[in-house]
């Protein structure tokens, strides 16, 4: 029998380029009180704690011990759970993990990183091989960017197509979400106009880095009736960690495993027509040019329809599937929270609480994380306890 | 809880600088625990990495060993702790009932890396962490505040250093099998008083693996599985002086929740064999406390009656230990891989005899700040 | 003290943390490293079940999991996939000083390879860059055991 | 520059060394900030009390571990304690250590805190310490607003 899991409470941290007045644990701590708040429940309601970051970003070894002070772990259960950019996801499904097995009731979920604290791009390129990579490895922008190249040739998409996912999500960021860390609305022509990081990508194109965290409180269906009328019932949750070499990244068609993490997902949730089905979308882009081909993956769109999509305005506020309300990472991305920020977005959408970013009669949500080496995870997300 | 069985197990020897990579030995232990198991990679269907960025020197370290452990091929999750934390997890997955079989990989190479420094980078960048604090020393404040508030003698600690040792003589992965004597120890070089070298665990390289499976699918693929009957979890204070060092109460109570579920009232009656993380010859006897062995304060003169040792009442760490083998997030997975081991009967020249309900425990942490404690049944 | 007084300014900690690793290359990355130093030959391992062949080579075929030990000399020339120019410094944490830019990173197709590589391309102008170039390893004449040195970069084939 | 790699004894394998080393600015947070702020200024050292269970943390925090509520009512500890128990690391660690070894680490009980403040002992007798022991804070001269502002504590002789 399958336990259903579903998520009651969510908070974040208005996220900023540097959190200079609060520590890492104090970091935590705002976000936790506002998801406990958001749940009206206190720590004592807690049983168990997962929390994930970058271990050599904030240089802090076992970060679940050192957390307890900002997590409330103190004489709890606590774990941590860290995979890179699919952190946030990934203690997302832990979370749900810990719920759906029966152990724990109330599971309290953190993702936080404190960019500002090193040199980010520097703590990324230690994730490569130290042997064979990360001598010339200063990220993953070379293989998103000979994606895009490869995309633009085979679909005839556009520089400006990914142009028009960048405004979209910066815009949605500026005009709805209070927390987002990027609130400036923009034009196609201010990101075709910035500099080229690595053609196609431009620096409007891609992600800032950020300090920030974001709790999500999860708890078995017996509680989460009991906590909220309304909690977002995870319908589906799938993940796909497939490569280990960023150079193997290269030669990808489109995302396979965001299409097979999407596939276990959808399946779990009963989901067979994604356009269709699903009322809005917070997925993990790292880069607006991802955008525009991963929706593929995700079956929103035939293959090659991306540029369609995005040009159509579907994926606007207003549109049929909007994509990315709270402004997405585009906007917003503190690496352990961003992917739990896409789960905990998605939830507030369901549970018909995310104020001036909702879109109306939102009952069905898809999450995505990204990060690893091409690796995603996948969570679906309703107001209903089922789609059948 | 829903039956969930142990179906295969695989270790490396451990030893100081194996020459195998992290991916070539988490794949020699997943090859192993799988023909242990009977089963293929295609049966897997979901896996557990356990890696640590600092101890492994790489950012995403669980990138290392995806392809080595296969976990590219299922959902997988990657814990960043001790082992015993990552078979819990692999039990979540199961539990949920979404998965029915799952892999669980710890590997570590100690030997690449400056225990200490990583170690250092425990404590609290914007407090402790300028004195110098790292495994070590952080573990002596902790010794001396358990010998100073109870009264148990550096004597009884080494006495485990010699037994555990001993035990490893008749473990073939091992890394430190030896006969010493008590004054061995009490002589050994002083690291940082009252921590001399014989009362600490060696920098070892090694792997372990575990396959779980539910309850249907592990009588169908195994003849003997050992059932996981309970699990507990809990972290204590991070400041070390928030904490009375003296004192387990995280051990305590991640124990209680794995007895009770698990339905054991006396443990030092029930069980009949224990696997846990003494990472220092002291450790032992203040984990013998937190999981109710003994009164506060009374594991001292239970090592000294002789309980503890191979043919005593309930023998700790037939396999030699921490202390005899110690490869950082292997450590507590080994745990759980040597009472297996028991429970099946197939522990070799180490078997504890009619062994049929074991515990086993990892930390998290310094000065075992973190706990989690499985019990595991025929 | 004050209760209640103004805000102070916020301090912060500074600290260079240095992590030294002694990374073992295990028995297949100590191959390549060898056959680079002492043969200036770049070799791969090939799966016996699907036959690709993996540069660097490593124990398990991603898609068969059969472990591998053919070990088989792949071309110092190939096909560049991608490229990034990097401009930007950021700091080299293997020395702990700013990296050294502009550098191109080249993702490389080499012959006879299934997988791909990644290494420094000589040329850092954009423009003079594309992908779908055929390019060669230049070697260095005193050779160490480092992929990053013995190789000492890739340059580009003009002449095909 | 290169990395001469180097043989594994006789294993035929290779060992390629390299380090991480990268800086880092930790923010201390307001509450920190304070904390440092007066040793550095006044050479006070201040808890912060939690009006939930009453303990004084030292180094302060925002929130209490044990009750997880905000705490806001500032404390001012004696810069005497009592000696929880002490250590003497006699190995070296370079680059970690912030003395030579031989050095002396305690936990002090500040008078008028619940909590244990973890620091370096001197001008005492490496071999002469005990539980219990009376000490008490000495500071820096010259001061960062950092842990080490406090020199270490000192043995107090009655």
């Amino acid at each position: 029998m399958k336990r259903r899991v579903g998520i009651v409470g969510v908070g974040q941290t208005h996220h900023r380029s540097k959190n200079t007045d609060c520590n890492g644990q104090e970091l935590i701590s705002i976000a936790v009180k506002m998801a406990l708040e958001n749940a009206e429940l206190t720590m004592a309601d807690i049983d168990a704690i997962v929390i994930g970051n970058m271990d050599h970003f904030e240089s802090i070894n076992y970060v679940d011990m050192w957390s307890v002070d900002g997590s409330g772990g103190y004489m709890k259960p606590i774990m941590k759970v860290t995979t890179g950019g699919t952190t946030g996801s990934a203690i997302g499904h832990a979370g749900f993990y810990h719920a759906a097995s029966g152990l724990f009731d109330t599971v309290l979920v953190i993702g936080w990183e404190q960019n500002s604290e090193s040199d980010t791009t520097a703590a990324i390129s230690t994730c490569f091989d130290p042997i064979t990579e990360r001598e010339y490895s200063a990220g993953a922008i070379g293989p998103l960017a000979a994606h895009y190249i490869a995309y633009m040739s085979k679909y005839a998409a556009t520089e400006e197509d990914a142009a028009l996912v960048s405004v979209r999500d910066h815009n949605n960021a500026a005009l709805y979400n209070p927390y987002a860390h990027l609130r400036q609305t923009i034009a196609v022509e201010d990101v075709m106009r910035s500099a080229y990081i690595s053609y196609p990508i431009k620096l409007l194109d891609m992600c800032p880095r950020t300090d920030g965290a974001c709790a999500v409180i999860f708890a078995s269906e017996k509680k989460a009736r009991k906590i909220t009328e309304r909690p977002a019932w995870i319908l589906g949750v799938g993940d796909c960690h497939i490569l280990v070499h960023l150079a193997d990244g290269i030669g990808l068609a489109n995302l396979p495993s965001l299409e097979i993490a999407a596939r276990e997902a959808y399946e779990m949730a009963g989901i067979t027509d994604p356009f269709n089905q699903i009322d809005v979308a917070e997925l993990y882009i790292p880069a607006s040019t991802a955008g525009v081909s991963w929706m593929e993956a995700l079956g929103l769109c035939e293959e090659g329809g991306g540029p369609r999509l995005i040009r159509s305005g579907v994926t606007n506020m207003g549109g049929k599937l909007p994509i990315n309300p709270s402004g997405g990472v585009l906007a917003t991305n503190p690496i352990g929270a961003t992917g739990l920020l896409r789960i905990g977005e998605a939830a507030l959408q369901v549970m018909g609480k995310a104020e001036k970013k909702q879109v109306e009669g939102a009952k069905v949500a898809v999450a995505t994380g990204f990060g690893g080496c091409f690796w995603s995870d996948v969570t679906v997300l309703s107001s209903l306890p089922g789609l059948d | 809880m829903e039956k969930v069985g142990i179906i295969g197990v695989a270790q490396t020897k451990y030893q100081r600088y194996n020459p195998a990579s992290h991916a070539e030995s988490a794949y020699e232990v997943t090859s192993k625990s799988l023909e242990d198991a009977g089963l293929t990679i295609d049966d897997i269907d979901n896996t557990i990495t356990v890696c640590n960025d600092f101890w492994d020197g790489r950012t995403i370290s669980s990138m290392t060993i995806t392809e080595a452990t296969g976990s590219h091929k299922s959902p997988t999750t990657n814990v960043e702790g001790d082992g015993t934390y990552g078979a819990l997890m692999g039990l979540m997955r199961l539990l949920s009932g979404l998965h029915e079989i799952t892999l669980v990989v710890a590997q570590s190479k100690i030997s690449e890396g400056i225990p200490s420094v990583i170690t250092n980078a425990i404590f609290d960048p914007i407090y402790e962490r300028m004195l110098g604090l790292d495994a070590i020393n952080s573990a002596a404040l902790q010794m001396r505040s358990y010998m100073s508030k109870y009264g148990v003698t550096e004597e009884q600690c080494a006495k485990v250093s010699v037994k555990n040792h001993k035990n490893a003589k008749a473990n073939p992965y091992a890394h430190l099998a030896m006969d010493i004597t008590v004054e061995d120890v009490l002589k050994s070089r002083v690291l940082a008083d009252p921590i001399k070298l014989l009362d600490t665990s060696p920098i070892s390289d090694g792997a372990c693996a575990i396959i779980m499976a539910r309850e249907r699918t592990a009588k169908r693929k195994h003849g003997k599985p050992i059932w996981i009957k309970g699990v507990g979890h809990c972290a204590d204070a991070y400041h070390l002086g928030d904490r009375d060092l003296a004192e387990v109460d995280a051990l305590a109570s991640a124990a209680k929740r794995a007895y009770k579920m698990a339905g054991i009232r006396s443990p030092l009656k029930q069980v009949h064999v224990a696997e846990v993380y003494d990472a220092f010859s002291y450790m032992e006897l203040m984990w013998m406390e937190g999981l109710g062995l003994c009164g506060r304060g009374k594991a001292g003169a239970m090592v000294d009656s002789g309980l503890t040792e191979m043919g005593g009442a309930l023998p700790i760490n037939p396999s030699g230990g921490v202390l005899s083998a110690h490869a950082v997030q292997v450590a507590g997975l080994a745990r759980i891989a040597e009472t297996v081991l028991q429970l099946r009967g197939e522990a070799g020249d180490r078997q504890v005899d009619g062994a049929s309900t074991a515990l086993a425990h990892g930390i998290e942490g310094a000065c075992g700040q973190g706990h989690c404690v499985f019990i595991l049944g025929k | 003290m004050e209760q209640g007084k103004e805000a102070i300014k916020p301090l912060s900690v500074k600290y260079i943390a240095d992590m030294p690793y002694k990374y073992h290359a295990g028995y297949y990355y100590s191959r390549f490293l060898r056959e680079l130093r002492d043969n200036k030959r770049i070799v791969g391992v090939k799966c016996p079940k699907c036959g690709k062949v993996y540069v660097p080579p490593r124990i398990v075929c991603r898609d068969c999991f059969v472990k591998m030990e053919d070990f088989v000399p792949v071309s110092d020339k190939g096909t560049l996939l991608a490229f990034t120019v990097t401009n930007f410094s950021y700091v080299d944490t293997t020395i702990g000083e700013p990296k050294k830019i502009p550098f191109t990173a080249a993702f490389i197709k080499l012959d006879g390879a299934d997988s791909n590589i990644v290494h420094r391309l000589e040329e850092t102008d954009e423009k003079k860059i594309k992908a779908g170039m055929r390019l060669q390893a230049v070697f260095s004449d005193n050779r160490t055991g480092d992929y990053f040195h013995d190789i000492d970069h890739f340059r580009i084939i003009k002449d095909m | 520059m290169s990395v001469q790699s180097e043989e594994l004894g006789n294993t035929g394998t290779l060992i390629y060394p390299s380090r991480i080393k990268l800086p880092y600015t930790w923010h201390v947070g307001k509450v920190g900030s304070r904390f440092y702020q007066e040793i550095k200024d006044n050479g006070k050292i201040w808890g912060i009390k939690c009006s939930k269970c009453e303990w004084v943390f030292v180094p302060p925090r925002e929130t209490c571990p044990r009750c997880y509520c905000d705490m806001s009512e500032w404390v001012e500890l004696s810069d005497t304690g009592t000696l929880l128990t002490y250590t003497v690391t006699r190995y070296a660690v370079p680059g970690i250590q912030p003395l030579e070894p031989p050095f002396a680490l305690g936990i002090i009980k500040l008078d008028g805190a619940s909590t244990g403040l973890v620091h370096l002992l001197g001008e005492i007798d490496l071999n002469d310490i005990s539980v219990g022991l009376r000490v008490k804070a000495v500071f820096r001269e010259v001061r960062e607003g950092n842990y080490l502002d406090i020199k270490y504590f000192k043995p107090v002789r009655a």
